[in-house]
């Protein structure tokens, strides 16, 4: 086995260096991505080894650093773009959902838009504004985007292998706060398909779905609750766009209740459609109606407010009180 | 010209009026020299912009179809050099090139009176500027339009009915810009100027020595997205020609609103020549843009060119243009005319006759009738299409809304009995 | 009687005319409102009375007219943004969430933002690219935003009145083919408040939601469906963020069945959240699961596919006929 | 300096390194004139943007201390004119400012070491430009900083413990903007010019004469929103000054990375006049802001100033520059220092005595002594701010939140027995 342990930014970086190696066409772009490695040091050494010509260091401005990815994607290469925080991709917006998304489907196929764009999110780790964001959403709702966010090492490593070969668009969701957790990584593993959903803990009473820093939240709760007897099946969405809804149906069919869980604002989160859609496809086996477990209505509040902002193991179990009160 | 209140008016009148010549260059090292005057600085850009005059354009070809600026010592000899040894055939070639985009320009215009468009974005008036510059290409340069370049498609090769599916409705500009290097129209003003010049950037990492040019108008040059691409281009030394082609409007707003300086000045705040070039010349246009990339393709780096030129028509079908501007304005343009031009310099020269304007004309009903006969027999698509290239890797949501509209199409089917 | 009968187009020109006579404040800034009155003259006229330095023809630069407005509010005015069209607001959309939305909190409220942005919205004008889009949700999904959208002249008249009081920023969307819809303007009505949901006709067998442009294909749904000897509620939403869900609720504990009707992609859509929420308040009254139609998950098509892709007559009646089915 | 090889490097490596003095402004008119050739213009603004000269800077305090400028003839005789009457009083008044505010910034970064704040951006090195230009502002005029306008705060009043809310994580910047004209700190890049721009607009209808200053970085400038507020500003003539203090730096990124040019060149092409002037230069920043400010209260519309200048520490305490750079840089820079050059100046002219010196080391120890109590005993929000301010007017939404929140708090004290 070629398991290795290693942080979730760490894996990232590896399969970032693997990318590189096996392709001559991958990029790397951004704000600091090359001496410094980033501000999170996900690339971390990739400048040293693959000069400045694969791993580039930008000028400060993300509808540029995007806008070229896309003439870069033209040309035949595969830009990997860094977006430093989750709240400065705004200025890119225009070009990931005007230009990007639209590429393939307004050239009838003729022309591929593999670009990948990292974007750490999240909140949990202190930070000062527009550094604790959760904006998946407004991506997810646009189409020609795919939106992937995973929750551990392993699919880090891997979901970053399967983004970079994609011929679509892929927005890259890292879970900020779990850059330092460590999980195994077998870089040998065939993986399963990006866009799969995983069952990471069975359970039959309630069903948690969530994604990315969210993942392990919910397997704290389902600790908990089942200290209460309790048995929860959580699920890693790992993909936002599109969800797999196969998966989840499956998992609600049995345990009859569930609750989604992301830190982005509960009106308009993935969990709207999440709840609209398993409603549909379950009505007549749900118990209790979906329940959400985000954040409120209002700009993310600052760091020192963030735990009551933000799901945590109480507000997760109230819910799942709450649904199972049906 | 309509000028804005907001932008010329000092809020205090005194003082900022005093005429003089050095205004920007003053500000060229560190600003306007002390005691030289801020005041100066001010109106002289001021009365630059608003003039635009004449004299600050490359021309090689004037109104009347002279030829100039040939002499060893122009100022604009070496943009002649680009075109010293243009041969008649040449010349008639582009005569050609212009006047058959006139036409097929013009059609398409009927067209959408005819309801065969629904919208048309003429190009009247700017076809020198289009030609020009488009016959300066090599076949391996790239081209980003926006969405009034079919001149520049024409010298690009693509079958001017392609162009029509977008206007038609038909589709989004589904014409494979691989084939062609050219590619689709991009409606979003600004965007393409950072494609452009992503593309550059690859062009030199690739090691290739070909060129990239991006059009866009003179609006567009307001979009922070153009800036950015001008950065971007000048950081990376990027092989990327911009070619802004300012037609004195954006919809119904003239230069005063967009700029208050020329606009080929923007490039020199970037580090990379700037250029205002005749646009209703194509000599001239021709000329400077074979500079320009001939520098971008010898790794010199970005420029801009300004081709001064006038949209003679509405924006586009929809536009009515005698809302916000004056038809004299266009009659003074209509003497500039760049087909008249070189058509009266060819024949002075004797470089055409008679049988080849003959020629020409009857090539161009041609045209004109192959045009319509294409356009009318261009099929609906098929509405499966909506779903089709959403995605290059499929998508299971995508999968599933298309199955779920073949069974709500398919019970219309069981409803007719079908 | 002050009702006069207009146009929706006109009703919001002679809302604007009122704001810029009654408050010296108030301001029209976007691409082409002055001499030309917008491509679609809803600003005509106004630069002739009011002049060039309250109705504004800006640079072609939709994130430099967000930001200057932003800071125009800061100085006391109270500016009215046109967007040309939904396509072009993206890059704007970075000042708007980042800035306009934040400000007031960001401030802890010694700053208001008065803003009213104002885009003409969604399909069947038979349009190329970028100029039938509905990007609501992109808006309501954002805190610190309101999100609006009238579906007649009436509304459109006083709801436009409200917007430009709000000490809020206000994202104002125009049915745009909806623009020459006549019907009868009170100018002296005393409006209702400007988050209130109405009902437009009343049902008692399933409700139908919608706002802006979708009201009256409903409107005629419902007529449709009279004729086969079905009662439907229709409720116009007027307010996209927030909603008045407990008009929606009202409704639907009467007829325990919803669909909600709109342009936009309907994964992660406002319908999305209307029927998320909904199953929660109204869980033991619904019949049926909250149906939604809307636009697919696809880039806007070319205009010649719009009518196959835009919600229309037959779809809602389909959907009635599923939720009825249950 | 670190170097960008993709920026540097000629696609060909012939022909395009002449040497040549003429570059950008060559492009002045009509693009570099036609025989000097384009290849010149190019290696010639590349060599400008790697020296960054000193000659270029207005200077009118050396390093050693020495006034100088002061002369009739001096290029920067006008500049030094906005300063030649400055009294003794107003020089201490300059290095007391500058003192303070560093001592305050050295209490932040020891807050922040000891946990009391998440986070300091330190402006180390930047007290002259930020002192020079924030006294040279008046009452009535208004400015928008960035994150690290620590001094400017200082100069308009802002209570300094007010600065560190933000960085301590209660408040995203709570303090009130118009109590001081000093808008909020600003995080995402370049988006204050734009407010900026659009604040001087309004100061122009109301008919006032204030003034506007807008503060951002060298990063910052490659940002579309700093290009489209340069153009606003220039459109409409507003009366905005851009003070972009470049430091060298954009987190690890050098000048290179982010233009080719020197930044104040880029004012010019938008039709305005840029100054780069020595920013570890009290007097020199202050009198190049005074002439800006000044030309725009008089409706001579905008001026960018480039402060040459150098961030001595880390970009935040979260970096770590050694990743990056060579300490040797900032040693070549510490020999510039701003404050030691003033006190030098103060000694030699004998403006200020030890009494002076020591008593402002007092004030000092009292200035860092109030930060640290003030930070310590500021109290963590009421959790309830979190719906507090999202809208003036109320929202359905946050009103139902807000409850549901209440409820759930209410649980846990019902459960606490409370
Ligand atoms: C981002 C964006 N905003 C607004 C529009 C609407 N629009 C289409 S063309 C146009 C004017 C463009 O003027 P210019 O750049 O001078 O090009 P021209 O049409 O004159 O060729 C405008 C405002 C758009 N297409 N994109
Ligand atoms: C839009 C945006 N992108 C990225 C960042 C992250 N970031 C914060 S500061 C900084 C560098 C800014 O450099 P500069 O403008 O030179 O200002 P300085 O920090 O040197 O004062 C970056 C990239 C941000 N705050 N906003
Ligand atoms: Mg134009
Ligand atoms: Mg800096």
């Amino acid at each position: 086995m070629a398991a290795e342990k290693m942080a979730l930014a760490k894996a990232i970086n590896e399969s970032l260096r693997r990318a590189l190696e096996s392709d001559p066409k991958v990029l790397i772009m951004g704000e600091d991505v090359g001496k410094l490695g980033g501000v999170f040091r996900v690339t971390d050494g990739l400048q040293k080894d693959f000069g400045e010509d694969r791993v580039i260091d930008t000028p400060l401005a993300e509808s540029g650093i995007v806008g070229t990815a896309i003439g870069l994607a033209l040309r035949g290469y595969r830009p990997v773009v860094e977006i430093q925080f989750d709240g400065f991709v705004f200025p890119a917006y225009d070009q990931i959902v005007t230009q990007l998304a639209k590429m393939h489907a307004r050239s009838l196929g003729k022309v591929k838009m593999p670009v990948v764009i990292r974007i750490p999110y999240g909140g949990g780790i202190g930070a000062v504004e527009h550094h604790s964001e959760s904006p998946e959403a407004l991506f997810a709702h646009v189409a020609g985007l795919k939106v992937v966010s995973p929750s551990n090492a392993a699919d880090a490593y891997w979901m970053m292998q399967q983004a970079i070969q994609s011929d679509d668009p892929v927005i890259y969701f890292e879970p900020k706060r779990r850059y330092w957790d460590k999980a195994e990584v077998d870089k040998e593993a065939i993986p399963g398909p990006l866009h799969a959903a995983r069952v990471v803990r069975e359970g039959t009473d309630l069903t948690l779905a969530a994604y990315g820093p969210m993942v392990k939240l919910c397997q704290e709760v389902a600790d908990a609750a089942a200290e209460e007897g309790r048995s929860l099946e959580v699920v890693d969405l790992r993909s936002i766009s599109p969800v797999d809804f196969d998966t989840i149906q499956a998992s609600v069919e049995k345990t009859r209740r569930l609750i989604v869980v992301h830190e982005a604002p509960v009106f308009l989160g993935s969990g709207a459609e999440i709840a609209a859609r398993i409603t549909e496809r379950c009505f007549y086996h749900l118990e209790a109606p979906v329940l959400r477990v985000g954040g409120y209505h209002a700009p993310y509040p600052p760091a020192r407010l963030e735990e009551e902002y933000l799901p945590d193991l109480d507000r997760v179990l109230d819910a799942v009180d709450r649904s199972l009160a049906y | 010209m309509t000028e804005s209140t907001a932008a010329r008016k000092p809020r205090r009148s005194a003082g900022s009026k005093a005429a003089g010549t050095t205004g920007t260059k003053a500000a060229g090292t560190t600003g306007s020299k002390a005691g030289t005057g801020a005041q100066r600085t001010t109106s002289t850009t001021r009365t630059a912009a608003q003039k635009g005059s004449e004299t600050e354009l490359v021309q090689l070809l004037t109104p009347e179809g002279e030829r100039v600026g040939t002499a060893k010592n122009s100022p604009y000899a070496e943009y002649a050099s680009y075109v010293a040894d243009i041969t008649p055939d040449e010349l008639r070639g582009l005569y050609r090139d212009m006047v058959l985009t006139r036409r097929f320009d013009a059609e398409a215009t009927a067209l959408q009176r005819q309801g065969e468009l629904g919208l048309w974005a003429s190009l009247l008036g700017q076809e020198a500027a289009q030609i020009g510059s488009g016959r300066a290409t090599r076949e391996d340069d790239y081209v980003f339009p926006t969405y009034r370049e079919h001149g520049v498609a024409w010298c690009r090769g693509v079958d001017p009915t392609n162009l029509l599916g977008m206007f038609r409705g038909v589709n989004n500009g589904g014409w494979d810009p691989n084939s062609n290097n050219f590619h689709l129209y991009t409606i979003v003003i600004g965007s393409q100027a950072l494609h452009a010049t992503g593309y550059a950037m690859g062009i030199t990492k690739d090691g290739a020595d070909s060129g990239v040019i991006a059009y866009f108008g003179d609006g567009a040059s307001s979009q922070g997205d153009v800036s950015e691409a001008f950065n971007f281009a000048a950081v990376y030394n990027a092989p990327v020609v911009f070619f802004c082609q300012n037609n004195q409007w954006a919809i119904s707003e003239s230069n005063e609103k967009q700029t208050r300086v020329p606009l080929y000045q923007r490039a020199q705040g970037f580090g990379f020549p700037g250029v205002r070039v005749d646009g209703n010349d194509v000599l001239a246009s021709l000329a400077v843009t074979r500079w320009a990339l001939d520098r971008a393709r010898r790794g010199e780096g970005p420029a801009l060119i300004e081709a001064y030129t006038y949209r003679m028509g509405a924006h586009t079908t929809s536009d009515d243009p005698s809302r916000y501007r004056h038809d004299d304005e266009r009659v003074a343009w209509e003497a500039k005319d760049p087909i008249l031009r070189l058509r009266r310099f060819l024949e002075s020269a004797h470089h055409a006759d008679e049988g080849f304007f003959a020629e020409l004309e009857a090539e161009s009903e041609t045209l004109g009738k192959r045009v319509r006969e294409v356009v009318r027999a261009m099929p609906d698509p098929d509405r499966f299409a909506i779903f089709e290239h959403a995605y290059a890797d499929g998508h299971a949501l995508v999968d599933e809304e298309r199955a779920q509209f073949a069974a709500y199409q398919a019970s219309f089917a069981d409803a007719e009995g079908v």
